[in-house]
């Protein structure tokens, strides 16, 4: 018994595709926008996956159709302020970031291009005399 | 009675949903933002008064009036944005000037010395603003 | 048994916190340890020369093996000897040679010292190996020392290094002889010997960590190394004890295990190897305790062959040896101590005449340094005699003639080092460096002379040494023709024809060694480890730096490669159904995902953050009417909400921000990889869904809401969830709310270390309309507080008209959640949003006369309340969370019901408003106006200012 | 703001508010139970007395039968303007001339401004983009306009609706005085630049 | 009248599929925050007429909270716009 | 009343975190997290000798039966776990009121006390909560509590260093959000005693493929190897107590989550090879990215990716022994690690720089700052007889006892692992410990300017607390017998939950 049918997984797919592809930029707030589409995915997929449409669950006694899957609702319910506190946080995040630093770019990390970098000479220049303390000279910093 | 009110829908649904169309054509076909304006703000609106009107019409007691409600508060939160924006719209130069008959509150702003600034100066291709 | 480790602990622990007013009685102090030791192996030699043992046991983790057990039997008597007794003369002897650091120092020694004496003792697999690494540490830290000298710390790290991976690959081989014995104790071992496939295994391990402890070649290296160490600890560690603990071990498993496949050609192989090639490095040194160290080896690897082989008489050798080894190499090596403490040097090209100098140390010396060659009568010639004996008669051994052959080499050459030591330290003229130098206190030889003694002492009454290396050697079987005796006199035998030819060849060497130069260079050892320690380095580096790039995206992308690939390859193999899916189940749903789609593209192609913005608040609408369409209002209700309140927050943090994003740099290819990693996922995502969905087959626990909704007074289910079936998600949802605020609060505070840099610096110029619609009343009390320039008469107007509207909105729908859509969540937001108005139209000064209490304040009360009723009923005898419908009948209203979940709705309630306060002051702080006017404006609507102001 | 004087007062002095908020009350609920009633009155009080703020209005009296006009003049207006621009779109479309207006007005209160802004921007091919509160001056973004008197019309028009407005709320609305008696600046301090020229 | 809801939607559908052509279309940032007010507006509109489709009552929260609120983020973000061309 | 117990662990520090947010005076606000987390870690022991003797304590929150309101389940493993984590976030919190991290600069108190005791709430919900959703949520309030600390006072380093955590994590937590969902929609329930018997009846294709999705999504917590890369990049930065904390904590939770719900969920499928690789790769790749690192605190962070293999090692292993171990490694780890943070917090604090080769020409910390770094280095090492060995011997013990391939070489990885780590260590320890001399080349490096100024009584409760997690570490290997039988009963528990679904089903039909 599907519960979910092709436009709304295909609209699910879509929307994690898009979210992905913009989690994987650089830039912070395309990640955000990425991140509320992603979160707009999930939820929906929550209530989509979760359960069979209907009435809404409400009670009122009035009729007897049959009446949604409360419980994907009230989770997704959840995970919809969540998403959004953390959306903030990541605003918020992009806005630090770009008064620190003037942009909300997210770079690459120093100390591992560092070693990167002492890599690559190792590896060019192949004399194995290297000093153990000094496992990884530290002169370019 | 039902009937009646049913006749009420019949005429009123459509209406509505047709004026929706028209200001959804007109926010497409309207050359500048004030001008679209005028769609969103009348054409949508009273679109959504006939829909809102036409659905109070259908629903029982107790939640017709809501419906008027929604219909109140939507008539009285629909000119703020139109006024935001429309403003915003001018002091930010999203008007298409050519079509421009006539416009006096430049003529006021000369005429009190601080000319509009910034006007035929171009906004360059970053058209957020 | 324990309570001497424990001495020796306490001890040593006593010294490091003395050592202030001790001085040098320290050393004096730390030896009556060991001396104690002795005392008290003394009492009980009798009784284990006779068999009898002695045991302790004390549980640590009995379910893992851990038992800690200690046991004296003959073999541990021997070694105790050894360890306590030299360890006891090394300390002593400290006292005239180590002058810095001595507090420290005497610890470490003696710290050491007990854990060989563990070591010894110890009866179960893992306390030895716990006893085994802690000799490796303290050796490490003795190597060390403070540490200041290049050579020493790489000379400690090697000690450290290869002794712990042996140490671990013998852990190991414990574990699988454990396995396969079923038992961990020792002396069950040696009684019952485990026999299977594992143990060869285990024999293997185990050998390789013996090997490495006791520096057999290849793994010796780090001993010469190690010489860096001040020579007392290289006496006591390199010669007499830590060298030894790999020997004892063999010697200790060898009755056990000298059977099993690979043991006795390992050792034979291994031990004869190490005995020959090490001489003859030692023929080759100059330094004199260089020397030492490659004879150490050679001895070393001679004392592996005897104990390993696994027969009764070359048992027997091997004990004789290690007693002989241990007291004429600890002698030797403190002799060298004294040269090197008094002369500066211990190169014996530089030494020359010290015998004339200091005869006594002279005399003392050359007795050891004969011990070592095997002259009778000393202690070392009983070894030589014995072994050549048990190898020349030991049938049981496959190849024993050329193994003979092998030990006669050996032996010679160990002869001619040992001539050469004691020609290169004491023979010749003497040198200026010795006739300056002042000769040693006699407390500073008398440890030597003490050593030397003993050798003599033990080679002279060979009969009480035979005693107590039989008591060891008779674990084995003794040989057919009757158990051989330890004598200095065997009458002519071919024995002692060999002990002659040993010296005869020894002399030949010794003579000829200035053609010893041309001899072939052996493989250097320490180049090697060098090298391999350089390979790891490399190849670290090289893992390291292709792995860890420290780009976000790359990383990004290997994790959804891997997200998808791994379980997408397991459904796709598992080909399950994908059911028959509908197209839609509703005709709206078409229309809105056309919508959601559009949206959705346009957000990926757009380079413009308001835009991008504005596109997924279309999104998120369009989202809401799906979940409207199927029957979520509740969920519709939130979802606009939220969308509407992104939307305020993300434009309120970007208004400084420049509109377009940072210009993409990013490679083309760089852009397909991505989009067809996120494309991936999409379809995974898709297939997933539709897979896992047709594969329901019970029904969902849900359907019970709607019976047992009536229990909790409410009407709407998902409500009834949120705030009573499931209330627990609930409160860690507002928790995550309530931080994530904070953490927004954190991040956008005015005055980061670095300050603000606007795009291009230059200050607002208002439209000159910009201050005609101010309006003339004060319409929001705090409004006036605004730059003219930013009110707005319609908008003012407006928000007086319909902020109370909105709040009594919120209400409504905070009262009516339990019944229809609504709920704390909604009503908090839409309170939120009447806030949010508030912001717009008046300013934050204006949110300050709204909001009194501090925002923080506002969302912790909301925390507050919903933690509280969830633990209140406790008090009442409920569970936690619990809610009651509580129905009372007032006189006019009629019938009241009421259920006590509404308390933690209105938490929620309350914490929602407070996080959007929270969040307006945040954002308002740092983006509203220039950093001036923060500091100075009388702030109340937000958490801004807290903890600062205390 | 000053402070006043109690509470009881500040209930009475929003007596319109909490009655609007009352009267919302029961109409969300849809229902006229007894705890709905009163459950109603405590929010409308209570939302008035924690969110203190200025009375809306100050001295003006509403008139039924004149607010009852307006009513009926603002639907009419409604269904004229949703046509107008509805017929412009079929029309016009991309080539609709409109022009900017400047209407100047008698009402001196913010909320009639307010209000008159409002109704505005709903009558037939109006609305507001500029409120030049000093000098009771509207700018208006009409369409179509092809002509002065188009632009005269126009001014008329949203004058008329200013009339309207001003005898819905019992303003004293007269053609040519000054500034109505209430709703005075209590608040002149921050007048900003520039009077009437 | 079943065939009368369906129409109705079936139009506003339309209209609001137009509506946010110009949301995704732009130019300026005003129209698209006009764009998506009136596509609450329709909203509004569609789920007045799914509510009495399908005969029932909850989604008149919805449409409250949607006809109150819905002007809060297009004047937020309309803000946005003004102060960014001040900075100009 | 033992309900009560069951759920304070999580509602304590939620009202904790509530009233610090009402803005109390300092030492309140410092005394209100003290004893909140004393508190916890006092519930945490109580539940553990109930859950011992009486078997999983079970609280029906709001009084419904599972499958219809969420269930707190405290059985050995969770309660073991809770109490040590709460013990060790007392000591780190100590410490950060010492160091000043929680109330230095700015109002950085207001946001650090709430921030943690949130982290903490969220570490007690996901050791106690026996719903897979709320599961979820407990990720979700820790993460998001986490990523609010380790932005604290974020200069330009940190903030790179928070969007690459943050990004991350939220990622994986909008994956397990969809593992929720697809969990849901394929069996109608999110109780993990329920999901167990409802997924077996799954087809294989799905219910591996939900098996290994898990998997990925905890291995990103956990930061498993390939997954992993966020972690080395990103914990560095933060300040000494805040890396201590989530070191300790976090990625255990995630191996905690992946214990139980390999056991609980997907009883030895399909995963179990997957795993075994994934353990060795991640030791190996772990502890080659320490020994090229020159920075003490990405040493360490390296170390700790290494050592998540370790506790893959017994999950891999799936039987009583392997998960034994696994249990012992994740309660030694929990301690040593912290340990191991905080010493180095006060070796940079000292000497004013993480960086190895610079710290070696400085002056040495002082012998007891050495000790309480030496001593936790040495049992991550596994050197005995510290609690690094116990549970590394647990370890060995089981894959001797099982005797596959890949036991031995999981065997094996894991003991070349531990030489490396020692290794890695001694090169730490020698740099920042060991006096040298300088070289000509090499000028000896004034000491930074300011570092030496602490508060003597912070400098105090500084290394009270480091002192204190090394003590407790030493406490571990002392107390191992106790210990491992317990972690025995609790991976017997976790092989057979039949009791444990009983007495979480109990009073519902299933």
């Amino acid at each position: 018994m599907n519960t979910v049918d092709v436009t709304m997984a295909v609209v699910v797919g879509a929307l994690f595709a898009a979210g992905f592809y913009l989690m994987l930029q650089r830039s912070l707030m395309r990640i955000v926008l990425g991140f509320v589409l992603l979160g707009h995915g999930t939820n929906l997929l929550l209530l989509t996956a979760g359960g069979t449409p209907g009435r809404p669950p409400l009670v009122d006694g009035k009729s007897d159709a049959r009446i949604a899957d409360p419980l994907p609702q009230a989770m997704a319910l959840t995970a919809i302020v969540i998403t959004f506190g953390l959306t903030a946080f990541l605003a918020a995040l992009a806005y630090r970031s770009w008064r620190l630093s003037g942009h909300d770019e997210v770079h690459d990390d120093v100390e591992d291009r560092r070693i990167g970098t002492v890599r690559e000479r190792t590896e060019t220049d192949p004399a194995p005399g290297r000093d153990e303390d000094n496992a990884v000279p530290g002169e370019d910093r | 009675m039902t009937t009646v009110l049913n006749a009420v829908t019949a005429i009123l649904f459509p209406a509505g949903a047709v004026f929706c169309l028209l200001g959804a054509l007109g926010l497409l076909r309207f050359p500048d933002t004030a001008s679209r304006l005028h769609a969103a703000a009348k054409a949508q609106t009273l679109g959504l008064l006939l829909i809102l009107v036409g659905a109070a019409a259908q629903t029982p007691g107790r939640h017709a009036p809501v419906l008027l409600l929604v219909a109140l508060f939507q008539l009285f939160t629909a000119p703020i944005s139109s006024q935001i924006i429309g403003r915003t719209a001018y002091r930010t130069h999203g008007l298409d000037r050519d079509l421009l008959f006539g416009d006096e509150l430049a003529n006021r702003l000369e005429r009190d010395g601080t000319p509009l600034p910034g006007r035929g100066c171009p906004q360059g291709d970053d058209a957020e603003r | 048994m324990l309570f001497l480790l424990a001495a020796h602990a306490a001890v040593a622990v006593a010294i490091l916190w003395g050592q202030r007013w001790l001085g040098r009685a320290v050393w004096t102090v730390a030896a009556l340890t060991p001396l104690a030791t002795v005392a008290w192996a003394a009492t009980r030699t009798a009784g284990v020369l006779e068999g009898a043992e002695y045991q302790e046991t004390f549980s640590w983790a009995p379910s893992l093996g851990l038992t800690v057990g200690f046991r004296l039997d003959a073999l541990s008597l021997l070694m105790l000897w050894i360890v306590a007794g030299v360890g006891a003369l090394v300390l002593l002897y400290c006292r005239y040679y180590i002058e810095r650091d001595a507090g420290r120092q005497a610890a470490l020694l003696l710290a050491f010292a007990g854990a060989m004496t563990g070591l010894v003792l110890a009866d179960n697999v893992f306390v030895l190996y716990v006893f085994w690494e802690l000799t490796t540490i303290a050796s490490f830290l003795l190597i060390a020392g403070r540490g200041k000298r290049e050579e020493e710390r790489r000379a400690a790290r090697q000690a450290l290094v290869v002794t712990a991976a042996g140490g671990l690959a013998m852990l190991l081989g414990l574990v699988l002889l454990g396995q396969s014995a079923g038992t961990y104790r020792i002396s069950v071992m040696l009684t019952d010997p485990p026999r299977g496939g594992g143990v060869s295994a285990a024999v293997v391990l185990i050998l390789l960590g013996a090997f490495a402890k006791s520096a057999q070649m290849p793994l010796h290296g780090w001993l010469p190394a190690a010489m860096v160490a001040p020579t007392p600890v290289s006496a006591y560690l390199h010669a007499a004890a830590m060298v030894k603990a790999g020997i004892y071990l063999v010697a200790r498993l060898a009755p056990a295990l000298a059977e099993v496949a690979p043991w006795r050609p390992m050792v034979l192989l291994v031990g004869l190897t190490t005995m020959v090639l090490a001489a003859w490095h030692a023929l080759r040194a100059t330094d004199l305790k260089l020397l030492l160290a490659y004879g150490t080896i050679s001895e070393l690897g001679l004392l592996l062959t005897l104990l390993g082989v696994g027969t009764r008489n070359a048992a027997l050798a091997g004990a004789v040896m290690l007693l002989a080894h241990a007291a004429f190499k600890a002698a030797l090596f403190l002799a060298v101590g004294i040269l090197d403490h008094r002369m500066k040097t211990r190169d014996m090209r530089e030494l020359s005449g010290v015998g004339r100098r200091m005869p006594v140390l002279c005399t003392v010396t050359v007795i050891a340094a004969a011990s070592m060659a095997g002259l009778p009568p000393l202690v070392g010639y009983l070894g030589k005699e014995a072994y050549f004996e048990a190898f020349l008669h030991g049938d049981r051994i496959d190849g024993h003639r050329q193994l003979t052959a092998v030990l006669v080499l050996g032996s010679a050459l160990t002869v001619a080092y040992a001539a050469r030591f004691v020609k290169g330290a004491f023979w010749g003229p003497p040198h200026e460096t010795v006739r300056r130098a002042k000769p040693p206190e006699a407390g500073f030889v008398a440890p030597v002379a003490v050593l030397a003694g003993v050798g003599l002492a033990l080679g002279v009454g060979y009969t009480w040494t035979g005693a107590l290396a039989s008591a060891y050697a008779d674990a084995y079987p003794s040989a057919p023709d009757g158990p051989y005796e330890l004598s200095l006199w065997h009458g002519l035998t071919p024995v002692l024809g060999l002990s002659a030819l040993t010296l005869a060849l020894g002399g030949l060497v010794h003579l000829g060694r200035d053609h010893l130069s041309i001899a072939p260079r052996l493989p250097d050892v320490q180049r090697a480890f060098d090298r391999t320690v350089a390979a790891a380095d490399r190849v670290a580096l090289s893992v390291t730096g292709r792995t860890q790039v420290g780009s976000l995206p790359l990383y990004m992308t290997v994790l959804l490669t891997t997200v998808v690939v791994v379980p997408g390859a397991a459904l796709a193999a598992g080909a399950p159904s994908l059911g028959s899916p509908l197209p839609w189940k509703s005709p709206v749903e078409p229309f809105l995902a056309a919508g959601v789609l559009t949206a959705t593209a346009a957000v990926v192609a757009t380079r413009h953050r308001l835009t991008g913005i504005l596109l997924v608040g279309a999104v998120g609408y369009g989202v809401a009417g799906v979940f409207l369409v199927r029957g979520a209002p509740d969920l519709a209700l939130t979802q606009f909400l939220v969308e509407t309140m992104t939307l305020v927050v993300v434009v309120l943090v970007l208004r400084r921000m420049p509109s377009r994003f940072s210009p993409g740099r990013t490679m083309t290819r760089v852009r397909v990889v991505r989009a067809t990693a996120a494309c991936a996922l999409g379809i995974f995502v898709t297939c997933f869904a539709l897979v896992a969905s047709a594969a329901r087959t019970a029904p969902a626990v849900s359907s019970q809401y709607a019976h047992r909704v009536g229990e909790t007074g409410a009407h709407n289910i998902v409500n009834a969830i949120l705030v009573d079936f499931r209330a627990l998600d609930t409160l860690g949802e507002i928790s995550v709310l309530l931080v994530a605020a904070v953490g927004v609060v954190s991040l956008t505070r005015a005055g980061g270390r670095g300050e603000a840099r606007t795009s291009d610096g230059q200050r607002d110029v208002p439209f000159p309309t910009a201050h005609w619609d101010e309006p003339v009343r004060t319409w929001l009390p705090g409004a006036g507080e605004r730059p003219g320039g930013e009110r707005s008469v319609l908008l003012e107007v407006a928000a007086r008209l319909l902020f109370p509207s909105i709040l009594a909105l919120s209400l409504f729908l905070l009262f009516s959640g339990h019944y229809r859509p609504g709920g704390g969540f909604a009503g908090g937001l839409v309170a939120g949003q009447a806030f949010v108005l508030r912001y717009l139209v008046g300013g934050r000064s204006d949110l300050g006369v709204a909001v009194r209490a501090p925002a923080g304040a506002v969302a912790g009360a909301g925390l507050l309340l919903a933690a509280l009723s969830g633990l209140l009923p406790v008090l009442v005898g409920g569970a936690p969370l619990e809610s009651a419908v509580v129905t009372f009948h007032p006189p006019v209203v009629g019938t009241v019901k009421f259920a006590t979940s509404l308390f933690f709705d209105c938490g929620v309630y309350l914490l929602v408003i407070g996080v959007i306060l929270k969040l307006l002051s945040a954002v308002g702080v740092s983006l509203d106006q220039s950093p001036a006017a923060v500091e100075t404006a009388p702030i109340r609507a937000g958490g801004e200012k807290e903890g600062g102001t205390q | 703001m000053t402070r006043p004087p109690s509470r009881l007062l500040r209930v009475l002095h929003h007596m319109p508010m909490v009655l609007w908020l009352w009267l919302l009350w029961v109409l969300l609920w849809g229902s006229t139970s007894a705890v709905v009633i009163g459950g109603g009155l405590l929010v409308a009080v209570g939302v008035v007395l924690a969110f203190p703020l200025p009375s809306p209005l100050p001295g003006t009296v509403l008139r039924p039968l004149h607010a009852g006009r307006l009513l009926g003049h603002l639907l009419t207006d409604l269904v004229k303007s949703g046509c107008t621009v509805a017929w412009q779109v079929v029309r016009h479309g991309r080539r609709t001339p409109f022009a900017i207006v400047e209407v100047p007005l008698k009402v001196d209160s913010d909320l009639l401004l307010a209000a008159v802004a409002r109704l505005t921007t709903m009558t037939p091919g109006t609305v507001v983009i500029e409120i030049d509160r000093r000098r009771k001056r509207l700018y208006v973004h009409a369409l179509p306009v092809r002509d002065r008197q188009d632009i005269a019309r126009r001014r008329e028009g949203v004058q008329a609706v200013e009339r309207r407005v001003a005898r819905a709320v019992g303003h004293p609305y007269r053609a040519d005085g000054p500034g109505p008696a209430s709703g005075r600046p209590n608040d002149t301090r921050r007048h900003s630049r520039g009077g009437e020229p | 009248m079943t065939i009368l809801y369906g129409a109705t939607l079936a139009v506003l559908a339309a209209a609001g599929l137009l509506t946010l052509l110009r949301l995704v279309r732009g130019p300026l940032g005003l129209d698209r925050i006009m764009a998506l007010d009136v596509l609450v507006t329709m909203a509004i509109a569609a789920i007045a007429v799914g509510g009495v489709a399908r005969d029932e009552t909850t989604g008149v929260p919805v449409l409250v909270v949607l006809a109150l609120l819905a002007f809060v983020g297009s004047v937020t973000a309309a803000h946005l716009i003004e102060k960014r061309a001040g900075m100009r | 009343m033992t309900g009560v117990l069951t759920a304070l662990p999580v509602l304590l520090p939620a009202l904790g975190a509530g009233t610090s947010l009402l803005r109390p005076p300092r030492s309140v606000m410092r005394g209100l997290s003290i004893g909140v987390l004393t508190g916890v870690v006092v519930c945490g022991a109580a539940l553990l000798v109930l859950a011992d003797q009486r078997g999983p304590q079970v609280l029906h929150v709001g009084g419904w039966p599972a499958p219809l309101g969420v269930t707190l389940v405290a059985d050995r493993l969770a309660a073991l776990l809770l109490t040590v984590s709460a013990l060790v976030a007392l000591a780190v919190l100590v410490f950060a009121v010492g160091q000043g991290t929680a109330e230095g600069r700015g109002n950085s108190a207001a946001v650090f006390h709430p921030a943690y005791l949130v982290l903490v709430t969220g570490v007690g919900l996901a050791f106690l909560t026996g719903d897979l959703f709320n599961l979820f949520v407990a990720f979700e309030v820790m993460l998001a509590a986490s990523y609010v600390l380790i932005t604290l006072d974020a200069d330009e380093n940190r903030v790179r260093a928070g969007m690459t955590y943050t990004i991350v994590s939220l990622t994986s937590s909008l994956l397990f959000l969809s593992l929720v969902a697809l969990v849901y929609a394929a069996t109608g329930t999110v109780t993990l005693a329920q999901l167990g018997p409802r997924l077996a009846e799954l087809p294989d294709g799905l219910r591996s493929g939900l098996a290994l999705l898990l998997l990925a999504v905890l291995g990103i917590k956990a930061s498993i190897v390939p997954l992993h890369f966020w972690l080395p990049d990103s914990y560095p930065t933060a300040p000494a107590p805040i890396t201590a904390v989530f070191a300790a904590l976090l990625t255990k939770v995630g191996v905690y989550a992946l214990l139980r719900t390999q056991t609980l969920l997907f009883p030895r499928s399909d995963v179990w090879t997957l795993l075994a690789c994934a353990a060795i790769v991640t030791m190996v790749v772990g502890i080659l990215g320490a020994l090229a690192q020159d920075d003490l605190n990405r040493v360490l962070s390296f170390a700790l990716v290494s050592h998540i293999g370790f506790m893959l090692f017994g999950i891999a292993l799936f039987d009583v022994q392997g998960l034994t171990g696994t249990i012992l490694y994740v309660v030694h780890h929990i301690v040593v690690q912290a340990a191991l943070f905080l010493a180095a917090g006060l070796v940079v604090r000292r000497t004013g720089t993480a960086s190895l080769h610079r710290m070696a020409a400085l002056p040495p910390p002082g012998p007891l700052i050495a000790t309480l770094f030496v001593v936790p280095a040495l049992s991550l090492s596994g050197i005995p007889p510290l609690s690094g060995f116990v549970a590394k011997l647990a370890l060995l013990r089981a894959a001797a006892a099982q005797g596959t391939t890949a036991a031995y070489a999981l065997a094996a990885a894991a003991l070349f692992t531990s030489l490396l780590t020692l290794s890695t260590m001694a090169r730490a320890g020698m740099a920042a410990f060991m006096e040298r001399a300088p070289g000509p080349a090499e000028p000896s490096p004034k000491r930074p300017h300011g570092t030496g100024r602490v508060r003597s009584g912070g400098m105090r409760l500084m290394l009270a607390a480091a002192a204190g997690t090394t003590a407790t570490g030493v406490a571990v290997a002392v107390c191992a017998g106790p210990l491992v039988g317990l972690a025995g009963r609790a991976a017997e528990d976790l092989l057979h939950p039949r009791e444990y679904r009983s007495v979480v089903l109990e009073g519902s039909e299933r």
